[in-house]
């Protein structure tokens, strides 16, 4: 079994919301060992060392990130992005309600390596619990002195600051989550210019996941090299998957990258009694579909780009042949076009369009040309947005109907087509 | 765009055709050098790029996404392809997505014929739609505010109108609210929309989803006559296109070209202060006072009579007896004939000071509107120009929020700007924000000319300092700067116009002829001592649109023109000649002003300058002023203001002091005889600070009412407003309302409290919020 | 005992009834014949086949506004039409009509009777001349100076050609010529003079295709532009009368006047004269309707350089003849 | 030149033309007492449709008068109160004038007409006394309220107008070939020999 615990390591038999418990397992040494002994460089080195690619949904690799930030003088700022939305996904929320003292740490250790004195931590405003556990962390935290000014000694000072959502998925991007920030309309902003140079109150800043950031400390214990060697050369390290769907065991599961989805759908307990999967959707909901004979592919980010989806946020989704794809597509489609923030045209326009098309074919009202004009739709609203929401919706949607088309068509009732030629 | 570098330029290829522009230009403007068509919804020159609409979709080579143009700076080589299949089937995608939920009323759209979403439809657009279902149904005709209504079925989301309203105006309160497709444009505190410019954000509107409710389904844009020419309604000179149709000014609309004066932008009053020439009220014929009644008469017998009533006056006790008062209303061609004729007749009491306003020449340090928002340091003294001149207070608010300049204002007004301000309160906090300071811009309202003097010499102390100083006058009339340039002040010893009401109170002037003023409303003295002193003048003609106040003492009356309705030119604030053109027909039996000069010139057999000479003198370039602020030559012996004093220290026994401030839809005249504007216009109303208010227990929407502290002179039933804005102990009324005339209250006059009326004892239709 | 200037006055009344009746139906027959040519069935509004036409016209011409431009000389725009009018009538006083209209009524047995109408014609084309120039405008003048042209061009070629008839008749008594005529009409021995005198005739009464002194597409009315009313009826009047005066006098020189065709002696002469006058109007209209009008030089061309020669020629050969035959 | 023979034969051609026509039928009708059928989309004078329920058609766009080569249309839009709909959308002709004098029959306001509301029906006696009676305002170009044909656009709940897309749609269901039925005041107008009466 390839399951690890490296960042799950004592979560269900400890109680790691006390500082005590966190502190006695090794935590904080890292804070304490890079505030003493290591210079900002030195850790942003060893994250670039190590490889580690963000872990919120894009890849980037963590310490190209880091360096694309200006060296004016001006002050900078860290993001830690626990808007965690993505349909499929779990794993930053019991990364904060079970481990807050180590996403605590690896925000600080974050902070001090690109030389920032105000970490910023977004909560997703549904995480009512998750907020209180974390603000409780925060205070032993600073009351043991790991936060604030002079922290072990040292001329460093930092605050964190938390701040909650309210609950709108696009506040999970980036420069919408600094507008969320700033008190403005979530919406994302114009690129350029890019966050690490104009971010959060137009100051340098960088926005990182809670998992990447979390798996920090454990690269400055273990070294670079250690992390480096797990999985594939191009997308080392360990991975917490959220597998859900139709499997006997959905859960967190903390995997190397590079495991084959297949014996992911083992660990999470196979498909249910006499089923069979027939897709997966590997990384949340804006991925697109891989079906039964990729499921041997191994799981990291390169690999699943090579077939046309992503990694993501790491949510694996099983489908068995028991799922009814038009309804499946219709309720990601609906999230799209609810959470779209209406700013860009064809995300705002053109999720309503499928959503209410969708709606149309299961209801009954389906046409023969719908399906064309689901695929036409989708593809047309790609790749033309501000932001990635709007191009989310394509894969998923796009990869199912070109599958399982006669599903689709069984829904159509009416066959004339009620297109006037132009 | 802090760092002026010397500007490099990029060279790229642009369709094919190699382009240079300066660095940092966007694509889509770069485009504009090329023969070629960017379509454009969310982008906005003055606004900048918001990367909202997609339309704008080009494809640049190396990039394997389609681009938007509005939000892509040039780069050195750069390849871009305005058209070709690529870039064409994203612009039709985004053109169908556009076009999906939004309805095809077009023929009865106020914007179809000049809609960018109708052109490139036409470009772009598919024919038919492949929408199945019904289209998405939004709130129609919703009432935003008084000056707009909202179809936010046509919307499609660009936010130039919120954006104009955080950028431009700094207001803040239109906001998109919701999201996705059941996004609407609306208010954040769900207030009506009201500002000073919102009239701007129809003109913004790609689509017709924003319409002017004066506009509303009134013409078709191919019906209007477009005519260009300058607004007359304050000293700022704004250029606007006047829109005309079957006689009647359908709308009046900003010149997007005039980035020199107006910016692009129009205020509310310039735009909506449309509808008087064609009121009821309007004087369209001659009227000779009978005893109590006026009869209306020829123009041949009302110049007879003018001339007669002149040579009387004149015969029986010479030029000396003979007085005019030509106020801002007058083009320069008519001032200068004016100027000509009483020069030809001897007279040397000539004024255009019917208000306040006692100077309208900056001096030494005129500068110019893009001298202005270049300043570091902007200082407002007296009336703040967000009221005389709002448009120049939008160069303000832009120096202030994208140039990082500082506005500071001195005097008891609020500014009203919308950007943070520094109220200063003492010549010493004056100078202590200038340190360090190279660029500064003065403004100042022209009212109290001995805090206008003190102000002089601060600004040669700064100069000589190295200081680089720019000065502005922002007064109440339109004209003032040209009156005053021309020779419409006293000449030779002659009276200025509070020596006339004096010589006229005594008996001593015998004829006085106004045009375009109306001192009973407006001059310091008060409404009551004016009207006393104008009725002891045995023949007093005034050339006016409507019996105000002042004509209503008239024994004639001569019917004028309207600035749409006479060719000319006026001089603005920062000095620049500029064109007035007709742009309608004037209603039979009114003349302009000029017009009845040259006949009262003719009945007189007075020689006056010809057509040329007229023109000549009257586009002549302005000579180089001397003096500065607070000259003494201005000086008319009437303390109109106690700006200064208020500023420092604390008010006198009763614990109140007042400032009397203007408004934009203040001010009698136009907009008093315009019924359009009726929801606009402000109520007699007394701001105070919610510490003032409070300590004198009045609150919200109550009614009192403000005594002198001689006890002669009261303003009754102010309605109470609270701004946190406001200083303490000080209460702030509007001047020049019918209503409540302030004109005999002067700033920084101690006030006391009168009778007041709890907001529940009033009618509820009374209260307002 | 009934006074001869009774006598007279009743003549004269009868013979104006019948002229001006003639005038109004050749003027409604005008309209009819060009209306059918022109594939139109013509007035046919007032009264029956629009017989009332003419009256209602008359009416209209009465009633309508006489106007005098300011720059007219009054007197002599006053005159004209009717200078034009008495020539145009006086001639019905010398034509013969019938056998018993000369003789037993006395009525156009004028021993020089052809030289009277070419004097009173010749005298009618005054009254063109002065109205077109007493109206004190350019296109009348231009019409009347074309008038007066015209008028000198064609009279030549016009006289020339009836010569040819009296040099055979031997006499300037209409009377005489028709009687002169009982055997052979002679259109036979003078055709040519017959077409000379029709061309020429139709250039004297001013009508198509030789009406230029009229030319609504370049003079708008010629010399009658300024008149209204029913000075410009008298104008009206004194056209067809000529024409009429034309068709008479074209009978009575070439078609043997009352001479009856064929021995059919039964019908009376008075029909015969009618017939062959009638027949010779209908040749005018017929002429308007497909001639369209000639060009001014071609005009004056034609009328000196062909007509008059010609005419001479013609001239002549009879003369030459007549004193052989005789001889 | 031409020849003598030939100068004889174009006279005798051009006499023998003119006298033929003197003798064959002629094609004049004898209006008014004899009306000839007029063509089924002759142009005549235009009337103003209404909807089946009594509200006009008409909604003000002037799409009529800029189409219109002649200049003879005169429109302009006015608001519809709530409580006195006259259209359905949110604007209605307030002034709707033609000046059949000006007017050249073209039928181009037909063709620019979104909502089918301006129609030329087959009448054309017109003639009048006075040229101000030849400007046709609304009170004479409006069918009588019954008179009105076909259902109008949705009206969705407050008075809120429908999409004028749909009528727009229906307008391309016109048979151009057959055109319009020729009205008078709403009423349908018979073919008869003796020109178009009222049925």
């Amino acid at each position: 079994m390839p399951v690890v615990n490296v960042l799950t390591d004592g979560i269900g038999e400890v109680n790691l919301r006390d500082i005590d418990v966190y502190r006695n397992r090794g935590g904080y040494a890292q804070w304490q060992r890079a505030l003493t002994e290591l210079q900002p460089e030195n850790i942003a080195q060893m994250t670039s060392d190590s490889g580690l690619r963000g872990r919120g949904g894009a890849g980037f690799p963590t310490g190209r990130k880091w360096s694309f930030l200006p060296k004016n003088g001006r002050p900078r700022y860290l993001v830690c992005n626990c808007d965690e939305a993505e349909p499929g996904t779990f794993k930053d929320h019991m990364l904060l309600l079970e481990t807050p003292h180590q996403v605590l740490e690896g925000i600080l250790l974050g902070a001090y390596a690109i030389g920032s004195h105000h970490a910023f931590m977004y909560i997703r405003g549904e995480f009512e619990q998750g907020y209180r556990v974390f603000m409780e962390a925060l205070a032993q935290a600073r009351a043991a002195g790991f936060v604030g000014q002079n922290v072990f000694g040292t001329d460093y000072g930092i605050e964190v600051t938390v701040h909650r959502g309210a609950g709108a998925y696009i506040c999970g991007e980036e420069t919408a989550l600094l507008n969320s920030l700033e008190g403005k309309r979530g919406e994302p902003r114009l690129k350029p210019p890019f966050p690490a140079v104009k971010g959060l109150y137009g100051e340098p800043t960088v926005v990182n996941n809670v998992e990447t950031l979390a798996t920090l400390p454990h690269i400055l214990k273990n070294g670079p090299q250690w992390f480096a060697s797990v999985g594939p050369p191009r997308s080392p390290g360990f991975k917490i998957v959220s597998v859900s769907g139709h499997v006997r065991r959905p859960g967190n599961y903390e995997v190397p990258l590079g495991t084959p989805l297949r014996e992911l759908l083992e660990i999470a307990g196979g498909p249910r009694e006499g089923r069979t999967i027939v897709a997966v959707q590997p990384g949340g909901g804006s991925s697109a579909c891989l079906f039964a004979e990729d499921l041997d592919l191994p799981y990291d980010f390169d690999t699943m780009a090579q077939h046309g989806t992503m990694l993501g946020s790491g949510a694996i989704v099983f489908f068995d042949e028991t799922t009814n794809f038009v309804e499946a597509a219709l309720a990601l489609v609906r999230f799209f076009a609810h959470e779209s923030c209406g700013q860009c045209t064809p995300c705002r326009e053109g999720g309503h369009w499928l959503e209410v098309t969708l709606n149309r074919i299961l209801s009954g009202g389906g046409l023969d040309s719908d399906i064309d004009l689901l695929l036409s739709v989708s593809h047309q609203l790609t790749g033309i947005n501000l932001c990635p929401l709007g191009d989310s919706i394509e894969p998923f949607l796009a990869s199912v109907v070109r599958r399982f088309e006669p599903q689709f068509r069984g829904y159509v009732r009416r066959p004339e087509s009620i297109l006037v030629s132009a | 765009m802090t760092e002026a570098g010397p500007p490099q330029s990029v060279s790229l290829t642009i369709d094919g055709t190699p382009v240079t522009v300066p660095a940092g230009t966007l694509v889509v403007e770069a485009a504009k050098t090329v023969d070629t068509d960017v379509p454009v919804y969310c982008y906005h020159p003055k606004l900048g790029p918001a990367g909202l609409c997609r339309i704008c979709l080009v494809e640049i080579e190396r990039l394997p996404k389609l681009q938007i143009a509005c939000n892509t700076p040039v780069a050195e080589g750069m390849v871009v392809h305005t058209h070709g299949q690529k870039v064409e089937d994203g612009r039709r995608a985004v053109m169908e997505f556009l076009l999906l939920n939004h309805p095809l009323d077009c023929p009865i759209c106020d914007k179809g014929g000049e809609c960018d979403l109708q052109d490139f439809s036409m470009a772009y657009g598919q024919g038919a739609s492949r929408l199945a279902d019904a289209k998405a149904s939004k709130p129609k005709a919703l009432d935003l505010g008084p000056t707009i209504v909202l179809d936010d079925e046509r919307c499609i989301v660009c936010q130039r109108c919120t954006r104009f309203d955080d950028i431009i105006t700094r207001e803040r309160s239109l906001v998109v609210k919701d999201r996705g497709q059941r996004d609407v444009i609306a208010t954040a505190s769900g207030e009506p929309y009201r500002s000073n410019f919102s009239g701007n954000v129809t003109e913004l509107c790609p689509v017709g989803a924003l319409t002017s409710k004066t506009y509303r389904f009134k013409s078709r844009p191919w019906d209007n006559h477009r005519t260009a020419t300058t607004c007359t309604q304050c000293s700022v000179g704004c250029q606007l296109f006047v829109d005309e149709r079957y006689g009647t000014i359908a709308r009046t609309m900003s010149v997007p070209s005039d980035d020199a004066i107006s910016d692009g932008w129009l205020c509310d009053r310039g735009r909506y202060n449309i509808g008087f020439y064609a009121d009821a009220r309007r004087i369209t014929a001659p009227l000779l006072r009978r005893g109590e009644q006026y009869v209306q008469i020829g123009w041949d017998d009302a110049v007879e009579a003018w001339a007669a009533g002149l040579r009387d006056a004149l015969g029986a006790a010479g030029p000396q007896a003979v007085g005019v008062l030509g106020g801002g209303r007058l083009l320069n061609e008519e001032i200068v004939l004016l100027v000509a004729l009483m020069q030809e007749l001897g007279v040397t009491n000539l004024d255009w000071r019917a208000g306040r306003q006692r100077q309208a020449t900056p001096g030494r340090y005129a500068g110019t509107y893009a001298e202005l928002e270049a300043a570091q340091l902007i200082l407002a003294v007296g009336r703040p120009p967000s009221q005389t001149a709002p448009v120049l207070d939008l160069r303000i608010r832009k120096a202030v929020s994208q140039r990082g300049a500082r506005y500071v204002t001195y005097g008891g007004h609020a500014a009203g700007s919308f950007v943070g301000v520094t109220p200063l309160r003492s010549a010493d906090d004056v100078e202590n924000v200038l340190s360090g300071v190279e660029r500064v811009a003065v403004v100042w309202d022209g009212i109290d000319l001995e805090l206008g003097a003190r102000l002089a010499s601060a600004i040669d102390g700064w100069v000589a300092r190295g200081v680089s100083v720019t000065t502005y006058l922002s007064g109440e009339a339109n004209n003032a700067r040209g009156a005053e340039a021309l020779g419409m002040v006293p000449r030779s010893g002659g009276l200025p116009f509070t020596g006339m009401l004096d010589a006229a109170q005594n008996g001593r002037l015998r004829s006085l002829s106004i045009f375009g003023a109306n001192p009973v409303l407006h001059h310091p003295l008060g409404g009551a001592s004016v009207a006393n002193a104008l009725e002891r003048i045995p023949f007093l003609v005034v050339s006016e649109l409507f019996l105000t106040e002042t004509a209503q003492r008239a024994h004639l009356i001569l019917p004028a023109r309207t600035g749409f309705e006479k060719a000319g030119h006026v001089i603005n604030l920062a000095g620049d000649v500029l064109p007035v053109h007709q742009a309608h027909a004037a209603p039979p039996g009114t003349l302009a002003d000029g017009d009845m000069l040259v006949a009262l010139a003719a009945e007189l057999a007075a020689e006056v300058p010809g057509p040329e000479d007229v023109l000549a003198r009257a586009t002549a370039a302005l000579p180089a002023a001397t003096h500065g602020f607070g000259d003494a030559a201005y000086s008319e012996g009437v303390t109109a203001s106690k700006s200064d004093g208020m500023a420092a220290g604390k008010p006198g026994g009763g614990g109140l002091r007042i400032a009397v401030g203007s408004d934009i839809f203040a001010g009698g005249g136009t907009i008093w005889f315009d019924e359009t504007l009726a929801e606009l216009r402000p109520d007699p109303a007394a701001t105070l600070s919610p510490a003032t208010a409070a300590r004198l227990d009045v609150h919200i929407g109550d009614r009192l009412d403000l005594l002198s502290s001689s006890g002669d002179d009261s303003l009754q039933g102010l309605v109470v407003r609270i701004d946190a804005g406001a200083p303490d102990d000080v209460v702030a009324v509007i001047d020049g309302l019918p209503e409540a005339p302030a004109n005999s209250f002067a700033d920084g006059d101690n006030v006391v409290l009168g009778a007041r009326r709890a907001a529940d004892a009033l009618e509820p239709a009374l209260v307002l919020p | 005992m009934i006074p001869w200037w009774a006598i007279a006055l009743i003549k004269a009344a009868v013979i104006l009834f019948v002229v001006v009746t003639t005038f109004a139906y050749s003027m409604l027959f005008e309209r009819k014949i060009m209306a059918w040519m022109q594939l139109r069935p013509g007035p046919n509004r007032v009264g029956p086949w629009g017989m009332m036409q003419p009256a209602a016209d008359a009416a209209k011409m009465m009633f309508k506004e006489d106007l005098t431009p300011e720059t007219a000389d009054p007197l002599i725009y006053r005159l004209a039409p009717f200078i034009s009018l008495v020539c145009a009538m006086g001639t019905f006083a010398i034509i013969p009509f019938s056998e018993s209209s000369a003789g037993i009524w006395g009525m156009g047995n004028v021993n020089a009777g052809i030289l009277v109408i070419f004097a009173l014609t010749s005298i009618g084309v005054y009254g063109i001349s002065l109205a077109g120039w007493s109206s004190g405008s350019k296109f009348p003048l231009l019409g009347s100076v074309r008038s007066t042209a015209q008028m000198i061009s064609y009279e030549l070629a016009l006289t020339m050609s009836v010569i040819g008839v009296l040099i055979l008749a031997g006499t300037t008594s209409l009377v005489g010529i028709v009687h002169a005529q009982r055997g052979l009409w002679y259109i036979a021995p003078q055709l040519v003079g017959f077409i000379i005198f029709i061309i020429a005739s139709v250039a004297e009464t001013n009508r198509a295709p030789f009406d230029l002194v009229e030319a609504e597409s370049e003079l708008v009315g010629g010399f009658h532009t300024e008149y209204s009313g029913l000075r410009f009826g008298l104008f009206f009047i004194a056209e067809y009368l000529n024409m009429i005066t034309v068709a008479c006098i074209a009978t009575l020189l070439f078609l043997g006047g009352w001479n009856p065709l064929f021995g059919l002696s039964i019908v009376p002469g008075i029909v015969w004269f009618i017939v062959k006058a009638g027949l010779f109007i209908f040749m005018y209209i017929w002429l308007r309707t497909t001639l369209p009008r000639l060009r001014y030089d071609r005009l004056m061309n034609f009328g000196w350089k062909f007509l008059l020669p010609v005419a001479t020629l013609n001239l002549m050969v009879t003369a030459a003849v007549v004193a052989v035959t005789a001889g | 030149m031409q020849s003598f023979g030939g100068a004889v034969m174009a006279l005798y051609r051009g006499f023998a033309t003119t006298l033929q026509f003197a003798f064959q039928k002629k094609p004049t009708v004898q209006y008014p007492s004899v009306r000839k059928q007029h063509a089924p989309r002759f142009h005549g004078l235009h009337e103003l449709r209404r909807y089946a329920d009594g509200k006009e058609r008409c909604i003000g766009c002037e799409l009529c008068a800029i189409a219109c080569p002649a200049n003879a249309i005169t429109v302009i839009g006015a608001e519809n109160a709530p409580d006195d709909r006259r259209s359905p959308g949110e604007r209605f002709a307030g002034r709707y004038e033609i000046d059949e004098l000006r007017c050249i029959f073209c039928g181009l306001c037909e063709e620019a007409c979104p909502t089918d509301a301006i129609v030329l029906t087959p009448r054309f006696e017109m003639a009048d006394y006075r040229r101000g009676s030849f400007i046709y305002s609304k009170d004479r170009l409006l069918v009588p309220p019954d008179a009105g044909v076909g259902a109008p656009p949705d009206e969705r709940p407050g008075g809120i107008p429908a999409d004028l897309g749909w009528v727009t749609e229906q307008k391309s269901t016109v048979d151009i070939a057959r055109g319009y039925d020729a009205t008078y005041n709403g009423a349908k107008l018979k073919d008869e020999h003796k020109g178009l009466t009222l049925q």
